[in-house]
């Protein structure tokens, strides 16, 4: 059985089912219990778990993470919300130098099982340090895995198996897709495997490689140069930022040989860069034009009054798409 | 268990924090009695303060009215605690550096930033971050407890250079918990610096109240922590906020550093446009109670009408007035046009480099302009 | 200026401090004269205490020559600081967690780490960071204060699982400026955990002392700011340092929260074989004088030997079997053989991820190996 | 006149003079007063300009890093040292939402004109968390620039450019070399401009890109092949990180049609990638085989037993080399 269901109620339904499933579970954030979180990811579920297992916590968000690290050791399984990206930034000397490190040192003694959640990305109006997309820094860092859904049905799944997942997962939702649309998710524990990325059209000219609430605009831009111009673009969604899907990403470029790395993160020392750097080294000659980055400006994102502008739009795609195909 | 001697230490030890630290310095009661001295407020100040809460307010309220029209975005509004920040920002001079939080603007204002910039702020527009030449207010500061920090770089620069003018920082109760609250008041006792922290403790932080976000009954007692002076004051009390700060000020051009400022007040409506109090807390009750009981404006024009510093018909006046400022500020808010995508690119550093020079030819040539 | 009512308030909130808050416990003098209760301490255990101590000083001097030789690493010794180390882990049970810096190595072997593998982790090999089976201790924190926060999780998920045991975190005086250890004392506050805090003030964070390190007189203070109780022991006296262990434990495994104990004290060396304290600080009289007024070990000594709980033979059997027991751990490290590069590859995630793989052959190859 | 100097020595020169330079240039860290910095960069300086000038902080790099942006807007140059580079996680919220961000959100009004230094790099038999190499994260943040010197010479010219720099400047000094060797280094304030790569070693076969510790260790290899096999590699200094130097990245390759990128970063999203990207963006049809990154392997750097194997060598380099030269 499935429902249709937002992006948001998606994550929650993950959150509620693995605290049903498992008691290691534990919830902690800023405002997730009573306020059921400010997106309301976590509504209901302090009355249902109890705010032993759905914990308020301090605003302090190094605290929040030191503090899960400690859980994790404990034997638990934190799920820490943080409640904007940018928000993370205090907590990164603990996901940073011990989070991910904790595994590698104790040579497998000591793992850190947990998630950190959090809503990312531009494009809901949001004041300023509410629309950061900074995974590359995570993907930077070894010991950690960052996973981005671009639909509901992922969200799920995806959620599901970073909970199960005996490593630090950095999970980020974007906030533009929460209630964008709804799509049919099945009830029950299921789960996306980490580490796969997913077609979502397939097509034979050119490979847009994308993630998140990008993936959405990049279908639009690719159904526009199919009637525009007969161009058949596949759209791969990385869904597992790291370590991406090696095999999927250089089978959609040998099959095309023209590709599109599409994110809305800054452009330099991006995630795009790493894409591109995997496809040269490994489909250099396979490529019939320079691979393009179409990403966020390297500007700091700015106060929403230009943020549509700041991201890649489906107009930007576009040419983007043209200039590959037409070099 | 605890130990015949443990527990009896233990009991010294609690007893031992004095009770001073928890007391809450108030000066006018809400119901318009003066219970301290208030000889160095003269009368013209008082009015003054009344003004500024009246124009404040109505500021606020018309902000959440366009908020809901979609003339503005999220807002953050601070109703009902007037008197901390009308009240502090009156105790300063025009040579001290003000650092704001999102919830702060009444407090901006007062110290010399415009309505249209914090209008064009809400609006999603990077020129509200900027203040009129010579007004020293930094934007909103929207990562928590992160500019404790700077107003104790700015009293450090100003000391190092025998500036004679104080650093204030606002701040709320949730941000106490952040490390760099704890930081900016262990810098700013060590090399003992002219800042003066003050938070309003407004009794949560979003969701979360006061007795789950920290360990300690009240804020002024962390204080202790950096043997400086903590001030726990009735922050819906002007006089006393104003006293309060006016002291700290002194103490800190006269060298003695830092000062922890906890004023107790209440925020009347959500913690911002897209919240929901009701989920959180007896909003109505609650709301209510403050209102009614503790309002900042109501106390203080029961005192001001006692003492003939006040009347219904300048009452009338000075409203008419607050709502002709605030629709101006709004027209002159709208007067700077459609935001410039462009304009993104200046300013990320002193001189464009060559990657945002073509990133900025990127875009003109997406919009189908031409190329620059 | 000060005005005559804000100078009177200040003096009087400077006094509110409890002068309890300062004080020192001692239970056990530098001449070796007992001044408070000590019944809770067999005679058996006292000599245990000091069999431990003088194990760990020959283990830390050894270390510092080994450096020297090039037999291992950077090292940080621990010296003058063995009654904080001993005194606290013997007060543990096995069942608590243990989180040490680069410097509690003592700690950590008393709670059940072994010799060897302490070497191998100054000999910078990551086996060096796993501890033996069943004993409760995580390997060294580097990161200043920020083990402090996994002490409070591992507490939390005690509480949360009903397990009666306590975590404690070793930290310095530093280490007290650092965010994280005020986001950790809140947070143990706030969800009222079994957790013990353990700061070595030992004077110096690296080259700069506490007085410029903090401002607060003591770090026992801090405690107030979360309304917990701090305690500031005499750190060389290894029975009141016990005892305020023993008596925070009681608390927390009774569901009373968290301590925060100072324990005073000094090393005796350089803050690691890389440092040079002469450079900030008259080493040779600060370290003599620690050495002859304040030794931990020397007062240990003089107590038992008047309760002849010691004798000089009985001394210099320790000091042999000290000497064999250093020695044996580093055979036993040496016994490890070289380190083997394609471990760095092992353990990075739970499953080996593809481009770990390929970089291994990668490495496999450039070492001339054949590819696996 | 010039004499020899070490690099670390080279630094202390350029605070000393800039401090003497110019008053509102103020140091702060920890251990830099009386200590002299753990690394001796700031030896001497505290008795020279007094305790108003050299400041010795409280431990707390947030701390440090959010004052320095309140001396900054106060008036002063504030230069940080951070005592290694993987201490400063506590204060990246500091340096990404604010020091990064304040020119940009006030429109110019106010800049952050400051320095942080901070020794970083593996291969001096650190303990944990002392050899980290993380300057991806500095450029992908705009607002920021990354400055690494290769020599003893452009450490000073770098360093006096970064303290006149109106902007936020991350400093990076490459620990392995700040006494590995002595170089001629002019007296006198000079400047070594911000943005510029050096050309190193001139070729016509393979163009090496490297920065830091890298590039002596880059010189060996290619003086290597050159011996072994005839093979001439250019081997370009990148010096500044972000933004780099384009148009000397393009100008090598086009020349040589053949590219290696050395750093000792860990390799994904590392900015090497970044460099790829460019180069495939920019030159793609002047490439003859794909662009190989010779890096610090994904994993967290080990502990110094093993550090030596986790850095590139001259072996893996000249490896790369050949791999590239023949394929
Ligand atoms: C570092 C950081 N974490 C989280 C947030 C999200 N957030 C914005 S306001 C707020 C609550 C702040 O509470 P308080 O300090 O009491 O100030 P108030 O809003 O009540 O004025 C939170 C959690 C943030 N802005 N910055
Ligand atoms: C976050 C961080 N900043 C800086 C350092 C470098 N460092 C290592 S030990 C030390 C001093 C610590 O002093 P203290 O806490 O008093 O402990 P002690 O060494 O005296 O035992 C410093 C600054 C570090 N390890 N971590
Ligand atoms: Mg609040
Ligand atoms: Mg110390």
């Amino acid at each position: 059985m499935s429902r249709a269901l937002h992006l948001v109620q998606a994550v929650r339904e993950a959150l509620d089912l693995k605290l049903a499933d498992d008691e290691r579970v534990v919830l902690l954030g800023e405002d997730i219990g009573v306020n059921g979180s400010v997106f309301r990811a976590t509504d209901g579920l302090i009355a249902k778990y109890g705010e032993h297992r759905v914990i308020d916590t301090p605003l302090a968000e190094s605290g929040i993470i030191g503090t899960a690290i400690g859980l994790a050791l404990g034997g638990l399984i934190p799920v820490v919300e943080i409640q904007f990206l940018a928000f993370i930034f205090p907590g990164l000397e603990q996901l940073f130098s011990h989070a991910a490190r904790m595994r590698h040192r104790t040579r497998g003694q000591f793992g850190v099982p947990m998630v950190i959640r959090a809503p990312y990305g531009a494009g809901i109006r949001g004041p300023e340090l509410h629309s950061e997309s900074v995974e590359a820094l995570f993907a930077h860092t070894p010991g950690l895995k960052v996973v981005v859904p671009g639909d509901p049905h992922d969200a799920k799944g995806l959620l599901i198996s970073a909970i199960e997942d005996p490593d630090p997962v950095v999970f980020l939702e974007p906030t533009r897709i929460y209630r964008a649309f709804r799509e049919a998710v099945p009830e029950g524990l299921y789960r996306v495997p980490i580490g796969k990325a997913k077609v979502v059209r397939e097509g034979e000219d050119l490979s847009v490689i994308t993630w998140g609430a990008m993936v959405r605009t990049a279908l639009r831009a690719a159904q526009r140069m199919e009637q525009e111009r007969g161009w058949r673009c596949e759209v791969v969604d990385l869904r597992t930022l790291h370590p991406v899907d090696r095999d999927a990403i250089l089978a959609s470029v040998q099959k095309t040989g023209r590709a599109l790395v599409v994110h809305e993160a800054h452009r330099t020392a991006g995630l795009g860069a790493e894409i591109v750097s995997l496809i040269n080294e490994e489909a250099l000659l396979y490529l019939q034009a320079p691979i393009r980055r179409i990403a966020g400006y390297d500007v700091p994102v700015p106060m929403f009054a230009v943020e549509d502008d700041y991201l890649p739009t489906e107009e930007r795609i576009c040419r983007g798409i043209e200039e590959t195909m037409q070099f | 268990m605890l130990t015949e001697h443990g527990r009896a230490q233990l009991q010294t030890q609690m007893k031992a924090h004095s009770p001073r630290l928890y007391e809450e310095l108030q000066v006018l009661r809400s119901d318009g009695e003066v219970t301290g001295p208030i000889d160095d407020i003269p009368p013209e100040r008082m009015r003054e303060m009344y003004r500024w809460m009246v124009l404040m307010r109505g500021f606020d309220k018309k902000c959440v009215t366009w908020q809901r029209q979609g003339r503005i975005g999220t807002y953050a509004p601070f109703e009902g605690q007037e008197a901390a920040q009308v009240g502090s920002a009156l105790a300063l001079s025009n040579s001290d550096w003000m650092f704001p939080t999102y919830r702060d603007h009444a407090a901006a204002m007062v110290h010399g930033q415009t309505m249209a910039n914090v209008l064009l702020y809400w609006m999603g527009r990077m020129e509200g971050c900027v203040s009129p030449p010579g007004v020293r207010v930094l934007p909103p500061c929207v990562p928590i407890a992160t500019h404790l920090l700077h107003a104790v770089g700015l009293a450090f620069a100003m000391t190092l250079r025998g500036e004679r003018a104080v650093a204030i920082a606002y701040f709320g109760d949730g941000a106490t918990s952040e490390g760099d609250f704890h930081e900016a008041l262990n810098f700013a006792g060590v090399f003992r610096l002219p800042v003066i922290f003050l938070c309003q403790n407004n009794g949560y932080a979003i969701s979360v109240p006061f007795s789950r976000q920290s360990a300690s009954r009240t804020i002024a007692q962390r204080a202790v922590a950096y043997d400086i002076p903590g001030v726990r004051v009735d922050g819906n009390d002007v006089f006393a906020v104003h006293r309060a700060v006016t002291q700290a000020r002194e103490r800190a051009v006269a060298g003695l550093g830092p000062t922890l400022i906890e004023a107790v007040t209440f925020r009347y409506g959500a913690h911002t446009t897209a919240d929901d109090p009701t989920r959180y807390r007896d909003q109505r009750r609650l709301s209510e109670e403050w209102r009614t009981q503790r309002d900042p404006i109501a106390r203080l024009r029961l005192y001001l009408e006692r003492r003939d510093l006040w009347s219904a018909r300048e009452e009338e006046a000075w409203q008419a007035e607050a709502a002709a400022l605030v629709e101006e500020a709004m027209q002159e808010a709208m007067a700077a046009g459609a935001a410039d995508p462009l304009a993104m690119f200046q300013h990320v550093y002193a001189d464009e480099p060559w990657h945002l020079a073509k990133q900025r030819r990127e875009m003109l040539e997406s919009r189908g302009g031409a190329s620059a």
